[in-house]
């Protein structure tokens, strides 16, 4: 017979989960008024939203550090807090982009925010456990999300976008769980630091070399696959194309920093358990994947299929630095997208401004290369801002991303990888091609001659300005704040342990 | 005595900024006129003044200021006045006074007047640092002064078109100008590497610690500084192979011929090498002593046979600069440098009044340039006919003449030292010498007046021109005379050079010899050009179509060897670096760059849009992953 | 024995019948296959003493799942054959196989350790729904309710994904874009035909086909 | 004026953004006196300079992230600071020199001179390595878009290649810098990218030569250094006036600028060992952009290329490893800087006049303007290096210098000196002499007052320093005589130690002297 | 007792045989019948691991996962019909309007 039992409440810790279920509040919240009265008005779920993040933001800076609750399932360790800061602070900045002077189909459902909290809690789940099957669930609750926000800006190409990235994710999802059985056989536990234990004890065991790197091999199938790794990357292109400006923004850095931090409790465990295959083919993929996107995104026409090309790129950088595995390393990951961030959501914001219903200058693409030639011109501030964020994208100093660049190539120097600094280096030469043919167009070229400034301007509003008046101050002064960033950073990755 | 130094120094600076700042775009003005002359006038007397301080007292040395001061580097702006340069002071400042002043009447009809005359008093300058400067770093700036001014005053009429090779061996004055600057530049760097290697040895440029140091040097580098420097001097002289600009540079208004090409800039290489006399005449370098005592002994014949059958009026005058350098050359480098300074001056003041004869007649003929074209000119303008006579006669040497004695004893160290061949040579090309100066002036001035049917009307030049030009017209005459005064001058800076007592005793055999040859010379001339039974004055088809005719009329070819060897090998090198430049320099950026262009078009088409090749590239790369762990696995 | 003969009946009907499900070019032998196999699956947790989990497999693939799957099915009219162009079947099965390969040798390897001590540990005379209720609802509740809230995104995203209002988009239409069009197109030949063409594109296209 | 460096830097910067609001037909004049203020700074600088102080001065630190080592770290000595107000001199001349009435967008136009002004002063005033690489990237952005907008028919081409060949070369120097931070922190346990920390630090040769290499890819690609010099031509002949300018006169001189401020102190061995194959990249430049220069028949690529060939003479006197090289290549770099400026203004207002560059078009110029053929002709000679200009005293200085290292390769440098005046006289020769061929030449007019306003002051320092270059040699004197001992102090190897000639005794006595 | 290498060896092939499908399949809804047997292969692993362990959480972890497929099946099934409603057609050869 089972005896029952007994569980003191402060044993659970409930404030660990008390972010998520903020979130989740927050969208059952929204529901709920869409029940009591139909058809309000999108800013109110908005503000709404806003204020649940704040709320959220505001329950995550009062977190403790290494703090575990509900049995160990939650685990709040430093990571787990910068990610959720990183989550929030971009959600923040995505979800005002709703308030666009014109209407979109997906904001006229308030299902659009509740689902977008319930992605949140689904994200803070996922990097806020060492359980595996947290994990996985976490994921995939905020997949399954991530999947609907898409499909909901309901034009052709976002169907098709969101069959294309569940298809692939539910493949992935096959690969995890593989990948996470192997783990268990090996180790009985579904909790990364059991396995660490049990792999540790068990590591000479015969055959057992084989069953690791098959695990781990699954696992980074798995994980390649939400992080856009070459090859598992042909999803990302297309999903980005196909989802809304912001949201496509938002997921060149979202999920892909929590998919990093899990990657990161995995597979550095891994490597510090001494499988050096891990390191050898995070750091194949990592190479492939920056370069081959790189070239790739230098032959598209469309502003945001580049950008998408260049998330990928930028996520290349982010897999060379996991597998580095140092303090540094792990810290430069973070401030890394800390920065990105930003710039890349400013970036997107500027293509979500000048948005269509209708494609003028091509028939598949929103944002070919000419329709901001002569932006400067037209729209000079708005030209001037884009090719910050370009030049910053690029790496050009003192704008945010280089210092990210420059920390993540300093790290891999710091541990003999020279060879990988300069392949960071050569692409990021590449790289700079393709933003700065984008800064040509919109200074360089002549405007089309119809092209007037209702029809750029067609989609701003106050609150996209506000957007990109934060967006850009971060990317021109992240001169002034990184020092006191990568201290946190640093802080924060060092307590945990990585 | 600081003063006066700085007053025949800056003189000539002054007037020519004068003419150049207040006058450059003005027309005509006497004022430049009168106030360049009275400049360089004044320039040569404080020349006297020092000269006469220094026969008295020695030298005079003055440091200006530092100009470059680097590391152990230091050159100041020093100016030495001693016996040679106070030599050359004088030689340059009365030249130039007279061809100053000449120039007004020769210039008289030219729109550009006034900066022509800022263009020479510049040269003047430039000349007067070259020969006061007490190191070599300074003598390099008035070194490249002088070509830049040369190169200034030979392009002087710009405008002129280019005219094929065949038509005008020096094609254009701006052509012409380009040639002298460049070939010179050659010659510079030879120069500059021996400066290099002066300092590096050294540690100074200045004359006295150079000269100091000397013994102490390695024999090797003390070859090395002075082929490094004679080649230096080479370019500036137009010694072989480097003599073509010379010829070439008439092209120049015949006063700037007179100034550069016969008195001063030419004979800078042979002041280099009187100047660096203690570098020359150590034991350690009398093989390229004697290198130079024969290389211009070749000059001088070569040059004199290439003047035998030249029409061009100045030609034959520049080439018997040529000539004559040769000869000062052979001087020096048999160790009589004050024998090669005393015939430098001589030469300098009846070559500068034959070429002023020479523009004489060019002027009266409307700048015609060709002796064919001429005759019985004596007759319209007797004083120029005087002039080119005395300085047709000094040039020839004659006895009493000027260049009788500076030529004869140049001659009689060749016999001294025993170099018979050099000895040989140097007399018959005084026999070749006679008769090409007198060929000319009987052609021109004798002879009927074969202008006549041409239509020109010629006159002589304005009377106070005339007048000006006498000075030279009395010391090529009379230089000669205060030879033994100059000696007792000049050696107490530069060794003295002695006849052996053999050599004394048979000195009035030598010296009838070289006479003996100039008087056939002449009388050859004479027999065919001016003579009863003259030949036709008509040109002998002939002896124009003979092969030494042709070599001699297109200069050995030489003009046409560096054209063909080095001048168009040099433009098709161009080309094709150009090309390559483009092609492959260029080129592989370019293709590395469309390659990854290219790789990123190919690469892009694994995203063919279609799921199911997206899962089958995922599944791929799982698998791929995998194999690659199993693999790992079974290695490990 | 007995354990030992229906591991292989189950093993071997679920093979074949999974091979049906990704072989077969009918939709509705695939589907039925699938449903078989899974129920062949529930055998599996059955001998694994997993009840709970069998019980779980029976209502929620068979009954829930692939009655979804059929009214989907009736949904896309998939009850004829459905053509399916392979480009290189070989290399399919030839990856299908190599992955098959790997997983054997992977999986021949002692995965189980000897030392490792159960944390849930099976107790006994206790019945299986009972423990997993027991870990379910202690260690596990954390996930269980993040499911439950995966569950509802999975159900809004079901009703909005397939509800009326997807049928016409929201977005409004921007007029200044439409003029440009309009304009662009109004010197040239067949001017309206094309602006017409380009901007009702999302609508023709819906609708088509 | 404890930050007077700092306002060098961010006055102009803080100009340019105020500069947007000023009126358009305004905005020539407020970029004048802009640059005018920014070159009686730069003036000041000077006046305050102590000559006699051979270190940094004005010096000015600030941590920015100290926990990488980066800081805000600048100062000034007898290298930069002449670098500094050549730059600044350029700039104000340069907008002196632009046509209001030919150049559209003025606003834009001044707006990003005056950023490229800031980078400018900023690449040569700065002491941390980070920093330097900053103003160094930064300085490309503005240059992309005045070649970019204003510039020839294939302009796009050549401003992104100029871009992305300096950018990738400098990518490489990142990790250079990177790694030369790594292992300072190896060695003392902090993270710096301070210059003068780094300067304490003893690497081996190995490293050395890797950490040359690197940082060798960005410095060669900006000289630019043959065979990465392609992009050169391609930028000034798409490039307006102004650009070429900027770029020939000031931007090319930050990567040799690099070579004396990184490369040879940081890697005194590796400099060393290096010096046969720095050498023969050099000779190559020399001898072989001089000849593909004289086969040009535009104008400005003309003058462009021999910028290439000048800058081999300005590598080979880094190089040279001795006061008189070292100085005369500092030297240098500021005549060329003058020189090539002026001569890129020149073919600009001719290229103003007839909108064509090719020399085919132009002979006999010197008759109708023979006041732009004087000035042209007195830069030619200062091109050619001609004494008691510019040109010579570095040219000079620098064969001189380099004498010691090679005769050889000295001579076969010197030949620069001859072909430099073939190209040039034949380009003069070309375009002033001769009968004027082209019809539409014969109405040109000469010089106005605003082109003399820009020329004049480039003639005048042409002669000034050609005649009495001392107040500037002076301090350059001093700091590369430092340098040389900091090199030789820190050489490891005995060969390294002989090669680099320092004057150190003298020196330290004289020193003691002072004191 | 059968040795758990037998459960996972058939897991591995079921996983492959899905595998192939994901692989070889051109109609979404039978891609999505791959995808199934994907997961209910892993089920089997954990079913068996966790009984040779004597542990719960292998069974706990097919639970979860069998949540996670049904909501798949959900959630993909809302986007086929959606899907279908704008192309037609569930072919994946139809539905490749982005590419490059």
């Amino acid at each position: 017979m089972l005896e029952p039992v007994n569980i003191s409440l402060e044993s659970l810790n409930l404030a660990t989960l008390s972010p998520m279920l903020i979130a989740i509040a927050g969208g059952l919240i929204i529901l709920i008024i869409d029940l009591l009265k139909e058809n309000l008005h999108k800013s109110l779920y908005v503000m709404l939203t806003l204020l649940i993040i704040l709320i959220d933001l505001g329950a995550v800076l009062g977190l403790n550090v290494n703090e575990r609750g509900f049995f160990d399932v939650m685990l709040i360790d430093g990571i787990a807090i910068i990610t959720q800061i990183l989550i929030l602070v971009a959600s923040m900045l995505f979800i005002p982009l709703a308030l666009t002077s014109k209407r979109f189909h997906e904001y006229s459902y308030p299902e659009f925010f509740a689902l977008f909290l319930f992605m949140l809690a689904g994200l803070q789940f996922m990097v806020s456990s060492d359980n595996l099957i947290l994990i996985f669930i976490g994921l995939e609750t905020s997949s399954l999300s991530l999947y609907t926000l898409i499909a909901l800006h309901n034009r052709h190409n976002s169907f098709e976008a969101a069959v294309k990235y569940f298809t692939m994710g539910a493949l992935a999802a096959g690969f995890f769980t593989m990948g996470s059985a192997i783990l268990y056989g090996i180790s009985g536990s579904l909790e990364l630091y059991q396995i660490a234990d049990a792999v540790q004890a068990r590591i000479d065991d015969p055959g057992m070399t084989a069953l690791i790197i098959g695990g781990a091999a699954f696992l980074l199938a798995a994980f390649s696959f939400k992080l856009s790794l070459f090859p598992f990357h042909t999803w990302a292109p297309d999903v980005y194309e196909g989802a809304s400006a912001p949201l496509a923004g938002y997921m060149s850095v979202v999920p892909k920093v929590t998919a990093a931090v899990v990657s990161m409790r995995i597979f550095e465990m891994l490597i510090h358990l001494g499988v050096e295959w891990v390191q050898t083919a995070i750091l194949v993929l990592a190479v492939l994947t920056m370069t081959l996107a790189n070239i790739m995104a230098l032959v598209q026409e469309d502003v945001k299929r580049m950008l998408a090309y260049s998330s990928i790129s930028h996520a290349g950088f982010i897999m060379a630095a996991i597998a580095i595995a140092t303090t540094k390393a792990n810290a430069s990951v973070f401030l890394y997208y800390g920065l990105f961030m930003f710039t890349n959501l400013g970036a997107f914001t500027m293509l979500w401004v000048s948005r269509h219903k209708h494609n003028i200058h091509h028939a598949r693409y929103d944002h070919p290369y000419e329709k901001f030639a002569g932006m400067i011109n037209v729209m000079p501030m708005g030209a001037v801002v884009m090719a910050l964020f370009m030049l910053s994208l690029a790496g050009v100093p003192p704008f945010s991303v280089f210092w990210g660049k420059i920390y993540i190539m300093s790290s891999a120097v710091d541990v003999g990888m020279v060879w990988l600094a300069l392949v960071m280096g050569a692409n990021s030469a590449i790289s700079a091609y393709y933003y700065l043919k984008l800064i040509v167009y919109m200074f360089l070229k002549e405007p089309a001659a119809e092209l007037k400034e209702k029809v750029v301007y067609y989609n701003v509003s106050k609150p996209l300005m506000t957007v990109l008046g934060i967006t850009v101050f971060i990317t021109v002064g992240s001169m002034f704040y990184v020092d006191p960033l990568l201290e946190y950073i640093t802080e924060m990755v060092k307590v945990s342990g990585f | 005595m600081e003063s006066l130094v700085y007053i025949a120094l800056f003189a000539p600076f002054v007037g020519s900024l004068f003419a150049g700042l207040f006058f450059a775009r003005s027309p005509k003005s006497i004022l430049v006129g009168v106030v360049n002359p009275a400049l360089i006038g004044v320039s040569f007397l404080a020349s006297v003044a020092l000269a006469m301080h220094v026969a008295e007292f020695g030298a005079v040395h003055v440091t200006m200021m530092d100009w470059i001061s680097m590391g152990g580097l230091n050159i100041p702006f020093g100016f030495l006045v001693d016996e040679v340069s106070v030599t050359m002071m004088l030689v340059v400042t009365l030249v130039s006074t007279v061809v100053h002043i000449y120039s007004n009447g020769y210039m008289d009809h030219d729109k550009s007047f006034n900066r022509f005359f800022a263009y020479l008093s510049a040269f003047v300058f430039s000349m007067m640092i070259l020969v006061m400067s007490d190191n070599l770093a300074g003598l390099f700036i008035g070194w490249e002064g002088v070509g830049v001014c040369s190169w200034l005053l030979i392009g002087f009429w710009y405008h002129k078109e280019d005219k094929p090779f065949e038509e005008n061996p020096s094609i254009s004055p701006s052509w012409a100008a380009n040639e002298a600057f460049i070939m010179n530049r050659i010659a510079d760097l030879g120069m500059l590497v021996g400066i290099f290697l002066i300092y590096w040895n050294v540690g100074s440029l200045q004359y006295n610690v150079v000269f100091d140091a000397l013994p102490n040097l390695a024999d090797g580098l003390l070859v090395g500084i002075a082929i490094a420097l004679f080649i230096g001097a080479m370019g500036k002289s137009a010694q072989f192979p480097l003599h073509t600009w010379l010829t070439d540079a008439m092209e120049g208004p015949t006063p700037v011929s007179a100034l550069i090409h016969a008195a001063t800039m030419v004979t800078a290489g042979v002041f280099l090498v009187i100047r660096m006399s203690p570098l020359y005449s150590m034991e350690a370098v009398s093989g390229v002593s004697m290198f130079i005592a024969a290389l211009g002994t070749f000059v001088a014949f070569y040059a004199a046979s290439m003047a035998l059958i030249a029409r061009d009026i100045k030609r034959i005058v520049a080439l018997s600069t040529l000539s004559q350098l040769g000869y000062m050359f052979a001087a020096a480098g048999l160790g009589a440098y004050w024998i090669a300074l005393f015939h430098l001056a001589a030469h300098a003041f009846f070559k500068a009044l034959l070429f002023l004869g020479a523009g004489n007649v060019m002027h009266a003929m409307d700048d015609e340039l060709d002796i064919f074209k001429m005759g019985g000119l004596r007759k319209v303008m007797m004083g120029s006919y005087i002039y080119m006579g005395i300085a047709s006669i000094a040039l020839a040497g004659l006895p009493f003449f000027a260049g009788f004695y500076s030529k004869d004893a140049i001659i009689e160290t060749a016999f001294n030292e025993g170099t018979y061949l050099i000895w040989i040579m140097l007399v018959i090309t005084a026999g070749m010498t006679a008769f090409y100066s007198f060929r000319q002036v009987f052609f021109s001035f004798h002879g009927e007046e074969r202008w006549k049917p041409l239509g020109f009307n010629p006159h002589d030049m304005y009377k106070y021109v005339l007048v000006a030009m006498a000075p030279l017209a009395i010391l090529a005459i009379s230089f000669g005379w205060f030879m033994d005064g100059y000696k007792a001058f000049i050696t107490k800076n530069l060794p003295a050079y002695e006849m052996s007592d053999h050599t004394h005793h048979i000195a009035w055999l030598l010296g009838a010899l070289v006479v003996l040859f100039a008087v056939i010379g002449i009388w050859i001339a004479y027999r065919k050009y001016a003579g009863k039974g003259a030949m036709a004055w008509q040109r002998d088809e002939k002896v124009e179509n003979s092969f030494i005719y042709k070599l001699l009329e297109n200069q050995y070819y030489v003009p046409h060897a560096y054209d063909r060897f080095i001048v168009q090998p040099y433009i098709v090198a161009s080309d094709k670096f150009w090309e390559w430049d483009n092609k492959i320099v260029d080129g592989t950026v370019d293709t590395i760059a469309k390659t990854i262009y290219d790789a990123g078009d190919k690469s892009r088409t694994m995203q063919t849009g279609n799921l199911s090749t997206y899962l089958n590239w995922m599944g791929a790369g799982a698998l791929l992953l995998i194999v690659a762990a199993a693999i790992s696995a079974v290695i490990g | 024995m007995y354990e030992f003969i229906a591991f292989y009946i189950f093993a071997i009907s679920t093979v074949v019948l999974f091979g049906i499900t990704v072989m077969s070019k009918n939709v509705l032998y695939a589907m039925t296959s699938l449903a078989g196999g899974m129920v062949m699956i529930s055998g599996f947790f059955f001998l694994l003493g997993a009840d709970f989990l069998g019980v779980v497999q029976l209502i929620v693939y068979v009954g829930a799942v692939m009655a979804l799957y059929a009214f989907a099915m009736m949904f896309f009219d998939a009850t004829k054959d459905i053509k399916e162009k392979h480009q290189n079947p070989t290399l399919t099965i030839v990856l299908g196989a190599l992955m098959a390969l790997v997983f054997v040798f992977i999986f021949s390897a002692p995965i189980i350790g000897e030392n490792i001590e159960a944390l849930y540990p099976v107790v006994e005379g206790v019945g299986n729904a009972q423990a997993v209720g027991m870990v379910l609802f202690t260690k596990y509740l954390v996930p269980f309710e993040l499911a439950a809230v995966m569950l509802l995104v999975a159900m809004i995203a079901g009703i909005i994904l397939a509800g009326k209002k997807m049928d016409h988009s929201l977005t409004t239409h921007d007029d200044a874009v439409d003029e440009v069009l309009h304009h662009r197109f109004e010197s040239e030949s067949d001017a309206i035909h094309d602006a017409e063409k380009i901007a009702d594109r999302a609508e023709r296209e819906g609708a088509g086909k | 004026m404890d930050h007077i460096l700092s306002i060098l830097i961010f006055f102009p910067l803080l100009a340019g953004i105020l500069g947007f609001v000023v009126d358009k037909g305004s905005a020539k004049a407020y970029g004048i006196s802009v640059a005018t203020v920014e070159f009686l700074l730069a003036m000041w600088l000077w006046m305050s300079f102590d000559n006699a102080n051979a270190g940094m001065q004005f010096t000015e630190f600030a941590p920015i992230i100290s926990q990488f080592g980066i800081s805000y770290n600048l100062g000034v000595d007898g290298i930069s600071l002449f670098i500094v107000i050549m730059a600044t001199l350029i700039t104000l001349l340069g907008i002196i020199l632009l046509d209001e009435s030919k150049i559209a967008n003025m606003k834009n136009m001044i707006v990003s001179l005056l950023f490229l002004e800031m980078t400018m002063v900023g690449v040569f005033l700065s002491l941390d390595a980070i920093i330097f690489y900053m103003f160094w990237e930064l300085s490309l952005v503005p240059m992309l878009y005045l070649i970019g907008a204003w510039g020839g028919p294939t302009r796009v081409y050549a401003a992104i290649k100029f871009f992305l060949y300096t950018f990738a070369g400098s990518l490489v120097m990142l990790v250079g810098l990177l790694a030369m931070a790594y292992l300072y922190h190896l060695e003392a346990g902090v993270w710096t990218f301070n210059l003068l920390d780094w300067y304490q630090l003893d690497l081996s040769t190995d490293l050395q030569f890797w950490l040359f290499l690197s940082l060798f890819a960005g410095f060669a690609i900006k000289v630019p250094m043959f065979p990465f010099h392609t992009w050169l031509p391609h930028a000034h002949g798409q490039a307006p006036t102004i650009g070429s300018v900027i770029l020939a006169a000031v931007l090319l001189k930050m990567g040799t600028y690099g070579f004396v401020r990184f490369s040879l102190p940081l890697f005194p061995d590796a400099s060393v060992s290096m010096i046969p194959f720095i050498m023969t990249l050099s000779l190559i430049m020399v001898v072989y952009t001089a000849m593909v220069a004289f086969a040009q028949k535009d104008m400005k690529q003309v003058i462009a290329y021999s910028s290439v060939s000048h800058m081999g003479v300005i590598m080979l006197g880094v190089f040279a490893m001795n006061a008189e090289g070292l100085g005369g290549s500092i030297f240098l770099m500021l005549s060329h800087g003058i020189v090539s400026g002026a001569l890129f203004m020149l073919v600009g207002v001719i290229y103003e006049r007839t909108g064509t560059k090719m020399m085919s078009e132009f002979g006999g110029l010197a008759q109708v303007m023979p006041i732009y053929a004087t000035v042209f002709g007195v830069m030619l000679m200062a091109s050619v290096g001609l004494p008691l200009t510019i040109g010579f005293v570095g040219e000079f200085l620098v064969l001189l210098g380099f004498y010691q290292v090679s005769p050889i390769g000295t001579i076969i440098a010197g030949l620069t000196i001859i072909i430099g005046a073939v190209y040039m006289l034949t380009l003069f020769k070309r375009t002033f002499f001769g009968p004027i061929t082209n019809e539409k030449n014969r109405n040109l007019k000469d010089l106005d007052r605003r082109e003399l306003t820009a020329l004049l002051p480039l003639v005048a320092i042409v002669i000034w320093l050609g005649i009495y270059p001392k107040p500037v040699l002076g301090p350059i004197d001093n700091s590369v005589q430092k340098l040389l001992v900091e090199m030789e102090y820190k050489a490891r190897t005995q060969e390294a130690k002989d090669m680099i000639i320092s004057m150190k005794p003298e020196k330290e006595e004289s020193d003691k002297e002072a004191k | 007792m059968i040795g758990v290498s037998h459960y996972l060896i058939l897991s591995g092939l079921l996983f492959s045989i899905g595998f192939v499908g994901v692989l070889r399949r051109k109609n979404l809804l039978m891609l999505f019948f791959a995808t199934e047997i994907m997961l209910n292969a892993v089920n089997i692993a954990f079913a068996a691991i966790g009984n040779y362990y004597g542990d719960l959480s292998g069974q706990m972890f097919a639970f979860f996962v069998i949540a996670v497929a049904a909501s798949e099946v959900a959630v993909g099934l809302g986007l086929l019909i959606v899907l279908y409603k704008k192309y037609g057609s569930l072919d994946l050869e139809v539905i490749a309007n982005m590419k490059g």
